[in-house]
């Protein structure tokens, strides 16, 4: 904190002075209600942290705050002073900014020109003057330490995480009194940056949202919480009276069994490798061997962008490597295709990175979702009905206990945790022998965490093989009997059963230290 | 709500929000079919013999080809694309029909499939560079149709010969069990063709494709080959017409496919698809295909000046598409929850 | 912070080259330039300032329907109704004449106002009320006719002869003014490109949540392009009905299609948030010099249209190619 | 990926090249002849193509063959497209154009342009109002009236009819109608009680008849222009006795004026209406005037308007029309085949092969045009000149006689 003797007292009156506060808000979409009764509190110059299930409604409640959709009754006031944006403008206009998760960067533009819009700093004739677009664009990102991004740079060329933090710069340099952060570190590797983004506007005053499913991060840097569950603000807690078992039980509704796994024994070396990884470069990746053995979970560890994304493309067939080769139970594969993939020796499914681009097909029912790859298999003569896949997709919801009645819905109307669920019984409904997984937690809560690592475990247990990446470490720790870190597009180190310690990773994966252990 | 409260009384509380049951196809094949019957109904306001069961065979003879036609176009829209080639395809299928098999050919059995096959060999060809050479559909269609529009001209010299094959004549102008032969046909067309689209593992395939491409081939869909087959049968759709129309009116001319074009496409959005593919029934076509007969047959009668009747038209399907947009959907289902 | 990876950096070279090239309308004047030579040299009287003239008033109708066109198609949607408001400005000038310099003014803005105003209603239900934008101007193209029909049953009127005369001739015996026209459009384009819509447009049609989220309000945008759009079609029916210099009820019908080519070849992407109206033009362009360039070359006329389908998709299949090249590494 | 880019490419190239190869054998040129374009607006009916093939028989026809050199050119629908092949056979130094005019003001300039540069334009069945173009139609003849006036003759004054009219908002559409209707307003026994638009084209008025008889139990005779078998088939369709009509000159309704079955069945009326036979007189008068045979200023000229009542309708045994008759059967001709395009008169030298495939008759010599032969058209405002008075009398019967009185 900076703020000097008297002022501080001054400061603490306007800050109160400033907090919003929302009270009955309910919205409905038709006739899905997303949010039934949710009352939550913003303190000036601290971090409240909104946490829930996914499909618990903070997305909602985001969106009503931001003024993209008006709420069907309750009311927010504003530093006092009654609150309704009609747009994100208004809101904007009022102080009140957001980073959104899906985020909301035009990708055909340019850095500048997303910083600033939409009030772009005109020149002589009224047009836009793109020199000062890129001199105002390179203020802004050299005061939030982002002097490495070019201001010129289309957006749409930047990797993931860069467009994360120009989203979060956009919304700081917009939040005059409320920030809302939806989950800001979902690309992030490391929350350095942003946790000195955040202390430096909650100095300046500012309320700040915190959206997250990461706890730990929470607990850094938030002080407070309000807990939606079913579209109910269920509590609202100071962070430091709650343990992490407290907290979940409010989201989830039951107690969660954080007990530490039990590793299996890989099994006897002798066996025939089922994915062999000999020499694979192309996409990031430089010459790159490993085996996968059946029955094993082997992660993978990296910071964003070392070569993890292409590996993972090339072994599910929609890249083509520049070299090397792929040995599926000991003969050479060839994936051309995800098709071809599923369809090599005892097949490899994959799922995908982005659940919403690459994932999900929205407007078909979930359990049309999950039995697409073997439609061919649950029809009679090519014919199938409604009925035919709901108990088809039955076996494989149950295995990431998803509740059958989800299965009928169409896939986009259900909570981003179902859907992902959905998505990797879709993979486990392929009856291939090894799962491609990457990411897959991402997003999603800690009750559908705990079910997606159940049925990982299951299935390895039944002699399937798992390859996963995670950017979140402890999952590695968590799941994985042989780890690989990534560096560089390089194996850079390689652990294996209780070696898998996060202290161990994290230097590993930032390419320290280490060596094959 | 912020006081603290017993995690257990907590957890009791269930999900009790509500969610979206009925299927918004349901509604716009209802909606467009209800339309209809309010049409025909309303047709003896005018002319005491409209809306009569003569005036509905009337009707659903005429409407053959556009059901027919619409029901390609509607697959071709359903996995994301658009068939601009119907016209010449139609031309196609009706100038071979003549010139190829002619009135009493004996090899009509095995001509007929062949004509066929040509046309889908169009629609493949469109597929392919569509898939291949990555041409957007609208163009690859657009330039397919101008160029087999050219060679059917350079081909017949301009003059189509020859006349209608008795097979298609007999399509077209026999009655069977009480009923035209066309309407009979129509009828189990609609019912095949429902099954392929709603009933089998290609035609959620189609859906799949058409909801999101990228998804779908991790899905492990057979991307290539469903992007190609829409635009196969929707060319053998046209095919067919194009004999239909040959046996309708016994004779081929080079520009019979031009009028159904944008009917066709105008069918497919009225019944409710979305025109980017993903969303829409089958059944829901073929109302929009008969409403858009039925408004022809009636605005013909009324023996208005042709600017207003173009004017009445199209003020119907404006009609139409309001009632049936996405936000009315919304209010209905929360009703009728 | 060493492992942040920066692709930031500029990228230089060939591809780099290409990927320039493909975005700006550098490909289509390429491809113009050398029709042209191919033109000239079978036919030499093309490089006449008559010949020139002629040809730029053969243009003009169909390069500002495809302007119009691009602009919609930028915002990723499509108009239909460019063939009904085309329709509905030919017949009411040749109903309504209005003779010299002040009526033809009169008349362009009468024209621009039947534009607008069919662009607004577009843009009401596109843009207000939700409906898909081929589908609305589907009817809304239905309609026009429907109304061009009703202002005039058969081909016949006339256009003012002030109109006719003036708006086809060659200042100076050199410059068409139907090419001043089109550069106008051309150079307001330059102008709407730079101001705040024009950045707001391509980000509509790239992404259209995006760009709400981005504080753009997409409504607006929208329907400002449909408004815009019909006005240049306007225009186009102006131009149109100055060469035709009469009367016809489904005169715009045969450049609804053509307008979507013209836009395709100018390599604007039919997926949105690509391309521009200079180079929708351009594409115009070549499609009216390749029908100059098969006649000179004496195609059998059977088969004109065959020529013309295969160099519509090689066309788009090269600058596709070029822009991959450009865009892989 | 980089596959698909080279096979594109490939793809793409050889297209081209092949393209660029055929283009240039195409163009070969010889400086002798009169260079004679046939410039159509759109092809794909029997009639327009017959209209092009009989040109064609005749340019190689000899003496034709040693004199022409004809280049026929399809521009489409689209007056612009036309008026852009205009200017490209005037700037290719053509002697004389044939062509059917899409639209009969468009054009001038162009037409203008041309004649200043000494092309000779000879329009037929259309027509422009540019007065340096040669109109050579039987638009003036009277079509409309004629033909209504022997329907209401045959309907003994009174009854209900359906007009099947052409193409919404053409000129020509419009004149032969204003020509019925100036018949049909003066018996008020006659009532319209359908009108529709048929896009002279069989199998659109076929449609259209049957939309119309499903909303009118009673019909009693029908005006019709081109696509008039359409309406055949359409009551035959719907089980209705068959009614006098008129329309125009198809093969499928002369053979079924003379079909006994069809009388039989109500059938009367009469075969009229444009025939592609104006295109060769236009191009035999182009030639007599360019080779200096004939002197004649630009004017309207008249073609007769063909008129077979179907007591007149005779089919032919052999491949042209003597000894009266007028149709050919179904073993030669298909139903859309419009009759009238062989004149024993203007036209000897052709036959019925001539018009389905342009081809010359073996051992036939093109025979000089009656001295006679041109026959001054009416004035018709808006269709052969502009600005100009229309007659008094233009509505003026020529081949029938009111046999009832309103």
């Amino acid at each position: 904190m900076t703020a000097t003797g008297h002022g501080a007292a001054q400061a603490v009156a306007e800050q109160l002075a400033f907090a919003l506060s929302a009270a009955g808000l309910r919205k409905a979409y038709g006739a899905t209600v997303a949010l039934e009764q949710a009352d939550i509190t913003l303190t000036a110059g601290r971090v409240h942290a909104l946490l829930g299930e996914n499909g618990a409604g903070k997305s909602t409640l985001v969106r009503i705050l931001t003024g993209a959709v008006r709420p069907d009754a309750g009311t927010i006031t504003l530093g006092g002073a009654p609150y309704a944006p009609r747009s994100l403008i208004a809101a904007r206009g009022m102080g009140v900014a957001t980073a959104f998760q899906e985020l909301s960067l035009v990708p055909n533009l340019t850095v500048a020109q997303n910083l600033l819009l939409p009030d772009l700093p005109k020149g002589p004739l009224g047009l836009v003057s793109f020199r000062r677009v890129l001199e105002q664009g390179a203020d802004i990102l050299a005061r939030h330490g982002l002097q490495r991004i070019d201001p010129g740079a289309q957006v749409g060329l930047l990797p993931l995480a860069e467009r994360q933090r120009i989203e979060i710069v956009r919304a700081i340099e917009n939040a005059a009194r409320v920030l809302i952060l939806d989950e800001p570190t979902a690309a992030l590797a490391e929350t350095d940056w942003l946790f000195d983004r955040i202390r430096m506007v909650t100095a300046q005053g500012v309320a700040v949202l915190y959206i997250s499913h990461r706890l730990a991060e929470v607990r850094e840097i938030c002080s407070d919480a309000t807990v939606l569950r079913n579209g109910r603000s269920i509590a609202s807690v100071g962070l430091s009276q709650a343990s992490d078992g407290d907290i979940f039980e409010m989201m989830v509704g039951r107690r969660v069994d954080h007990s530490a796994r039990d590793r299996v024994g890989p099994p006897a070396d002798g066996s025939t490798p089922r994915l062999a990884v000999k020499g694979l470069s192309g996409h990031g990746l430089r010459d790159v061997s490993f085996a996968l053995r059946p029955g094993e979970v082997l992660g993978l560890a990296a910071l964003e962008g070392q070569g993890q994304r292409g590996l993972f493309r090339m072994l599910a067939g929609l890249a083509v490597p520049d070299a090397g080769q792929v040995e599926i139970d000991g003969s050479p594969a060839a994936l051309g295709s995800p098709r071809q993939a599923l369809r090599s020796g005892s097949g490899l499914a994959y799922l995908p990175e982005e659940r919403k681009t690459e994932g999900i097909l929205a407007g078909l029912s979930a359990a049309t979702n999950v039995v697409l790859p073997v439609l061919s298999g649950s029809a009679a003569a090519g014919v199938i009905t409604p009925q035919a896949e709901l108990r088809a997709a039955g076996p494989s919801a149950a295995k990431v206990e998803m509740t059958p009645r989800y299965l009928g819905f169409a896939i986009g109307d259900l909570s981003g945790g179902n859907q992902q669920k959905a998505l990797i019984a879709r993979t486990l409904a392929t009856g291939a022998k090894t799962l491609l997984l990457f990411d897959p937690t991402r997003g999603v809560d800690v009750g559908t965490k705990q079910s997606i690592y159940a049925a990982i475990r299951a299935f390895a247990q039944d002699g399937g093989s798992v390859i996963f990446y995670s950017s979140e470490l402890p999952e590695v720790v968590q799941l994985a009997d042989r780890c690989l870190a990534l560096y560089g597009g390089k194996v850079f180190a390689e652990f294996e059963g209780d070696a898998i310690a996060e202290q161990a990773l994290v230097t590993a994966i930032h390419g320290h230290g280490g060596g094959h252990a | 709500m912020t006081q603290k409260q017993d995690p257990q009384t907590l957890a009791q509380q269930g999900d009790t929000r509500g969610s979206a049951k009925l299927s918004r196809d349901t509604i716009s094949a209802a909606t467009v079919a209800v339309l209809c019957v309010l049409l025909l109904l309303s047709a003896r306001l005018v002319s005491p013999a409209l809306g009569s069961w003569n005036q509905v065979e009337t009707v659903l003879v005429l409407g053959f080809f556009l059901v027919v036609l619409s029901y390609g176009q509607g697959l071709v829209i359903l996995s994301g694309g658009l068939d601009l080639s119907l016209p010449a395809t139609i031309t196609l299928g009706g100038i071979l029909a003549t010139s190829w098999v002619g009135a009493t050919d004996p090899g009509a059995w095995y001509l007929l499939p062949v004509v066929l096959a040509v046309c889908g060999l169009v629609g493949l060809v469109s597929g392919i560079g569509i898939v291949w050479l990555r041409v957007p559909p609208f163009i690859m269609t657009m330039a397919m149709s101008i160029i087999v529009a050219s060679a059917l001209l350079g081909y017949t010299d301009g003059t189509p010969r020859g006349s209608a094959p008795d097979a298609a004549v007999w399509l077209m102008k026999s009655t069977f069990a009480g009923m035209p032969t066309p309407v009979s046909v129509l009828i189990g067309f609609v019912v095949v063709g429902w099954l392929f689209q709603s009933r089998s593992i290609w035609g959620r395939y189609l859906y799949a494709i058409g909801t999101n491409l990228d998804a779908a081939c991790i899905a492990g869909v057979p991307v290539v080959a469903m992007q190609i087959l829409p635009y196969v049968i929707s060319a053998i759709c046209a095919g067919f017409v194009g004999i239909a129309l040959v046996g309708y009116s016994s004779g081929a001319t080079l520009r019979m496919g031009d009028d159904y074009l944008l009917p066709s496409i105008a069918s497919v959005v009225i019944g409710g698809s979305s025109i980017l593919g993903g969303r829409g029934t089958n059944l829901g076509t073929v109302g929009g295909a008969i409403l858009l007969t039925t408004l022809g047959t009636i605005i013909s009668a009324l023996g208005m000046e042709f600017g207003l009747r173009t004017v009445i038209e199209g003020s119907i399907v404006l009609f139409a598409l309001l009632l049936l947009r996405e936000e009315l959907f919304q209010k209905l289902r929360t009703v009728w929850r | 912070m060493a492992f942040a990876q920066h692709q930031t950096s500029r990228r230089a070279g060939l591809p780099q080259m290409l990927l320039r090239l493909t975005r700006g309308a550098m490909l289509i004047v390429g491809i113009y330039l050398i029709l042209y030579a191919f033109y000239a040299y079978q036919q030499p009287k093309a490089l006449t300032f008559s010949s020139f003239g002629s040809l730029m008033n053969n243009t003009a109708p169909l390069a500002l329907a495809a302007a119009g066109q691009a602009l919609v198609v930028i915002s990723r949607g499509f108009d239909l109704s460019v063939a009904g408001v085309i329709s509905i400005c030919n017949v009411t000038l040749a109903v309504y004449a209005m003779d010299g310099p002040g009526g033809a003014l009169l008349s362009a803005l009468l024209c621009i106002a039947i534009g607008v105003t069919v662009g607004a209603v577009n843009g009401v239900l596109v843009a207000v009320l939700r409906l898909q934008s081929i589908a609305a101007t589907l009817a809304t193209m239905i309609i026009c006719q429907g109304i061009a029909l009703v202002i005039l049953k058969a081909p016949g009127g006339s256009v003012a002869n002030w109109i006719a005369d003036e708006m086809t001739g060659r200042l100076w015996k050199t410059i068409p003014v139907s090419g001043l026209v089109v550069a106008f459009v051309v150079v307001v384009w330059l102008m709407i490109r730079r101001s705040r819509y024009g950045l707001s447009l391509y980000a509509i049609g790239a992404d259209e949540q995006s760009a709400a989220l981005s504080g753009i309000n997409t409504r607006r945008v929208r329907f400002v392009t449909f408004v815009l759009a019909g006005a240049i079609y306007g225009l186009a029916g102006f131009m149109l009905s100055a060469q035709t210099a009469t009367g016809n009820p489904t005169s715009g019908t045969p450049l609804l299609m053509l307008s979507f080519a013209a836009v395709a070849l100018g390599g604007t992407s039919l997926s949105g948030g690509k391309g521009g109206v200079f180079a929708s033009i351009m594409g115009a362009a070549v499609l009216m010099l390749l029908q100059k360039v098969l006649f000179s070359f004496g195609i059998a006329s059977f088969y004109t249209g065959m020529f013309q389908g295969v160099a519509l998709i090689c066309a788009v299949v090269f600058s596709g190619l070029l822009t991959r090249l450009g865009e892989a590494k | 990926m980089k596959a698909n880019i080279l096979k594109g490419l490939v793809a793409s190239t050889a297209l081209v090249a092949t393209g660029l190869v055929g283009l240039t054998a195409a163009h070969a040129q010889d400086g002798e002849k009169f260079k004679i374009y046939l410039s159509l607006s759109y092809s794909g009916n029997a009639w327009q193509s017959e209209a092009a093939n009989i040109v064609k028989a005749l340019a190689a026809t000899p003496p034709y063959d040693t004199q022409v050199e004809l280049i026929e050119n399809i521009s489409g629908t689209d007056p612009q497209a036309q008026i852009s092949a205009y200017e490209s056979m005037i700037d290719d130094g053509a002697d004389a154009i044939i062509s059917f005019p899409i639209s009969s003001t468009a054009l001038n300039r162009t037409i203008r342009r041309g004649c200043d540069e000494g092309v000779l334009f000879f329009m037929y069945d259309g027509t422009v109002t540019e007065d340096c173009a040669y109109n050579v139609s039987f638009l003036s003849a009277g079509f409309g009236e004629n033909t209504a006036q022997a329907l209401v003759n045959e309907l003994g004054g009174k009854g209900k009819i359906f007009l099947s009219r052409g193409v919404p908002g053409n000129s020509v559409d419009q004149r032969h109608t204003d020509g019925a209707m100036s018949v049909f307003n003066k018996y008020p026994g006659i009532e319209i009680v359908a009108e529709y638009y048929s896009f002279w084209d069989d199998r659109t008025t076929q449609q259209e008849t049957a939309k119309a008889l499903a909303a009118h139990p009673q019909v009693d005779g029908v005006w019709a222009q081109a696509g008039e078998f359409g309406v055949i088939q359409a009551l035959l369709d719907a089980n209705r006795p068959l009614v006098p009509m008129t329309g125009e000159n198809s093969a499928g309704f002369r053979r079924a004026l003379a079909d006994p079955e069809m009388q039989a069945k109500g059938l009367r009326g009469v075969s009229s209406g444009s025939g592609p036979a104006q295109s060769g007189y236009a191009f035999k008068l182009a030639m007599e005037i360019l080779t200096g045979q004939r002197e004649l200023e630009p004017q309207n000229i008249e073609y007769p308007l063909p008129w077979v009542p179907a007591a007149d309708v005779k089919i032919c045994e052999g491949d042209s029309y003597t000894d009266g008759c007028n149709v050919f059967p179904e073993s030669k001709v298909p139903s859309s085949f419009v009759s009238e395009v062989l004149n024993p008169v203007l036209l000897p030298e052709i036959n019925v092969e001539s018009a389905l495939n342009g081809t010359p008759v073996p051992g036939a010599t093109i025979q000089p045009l009656p001295a006679d032969a041109v026959v001054t058209a009416n004035n018709e405002p808006g269709i052969n000149c502009d600005p100009c008075e229309a007659a008094p009398d233009m509505y003026k019967l020529t081949k029938v006689e009111a046999t009832v009185q309103p």
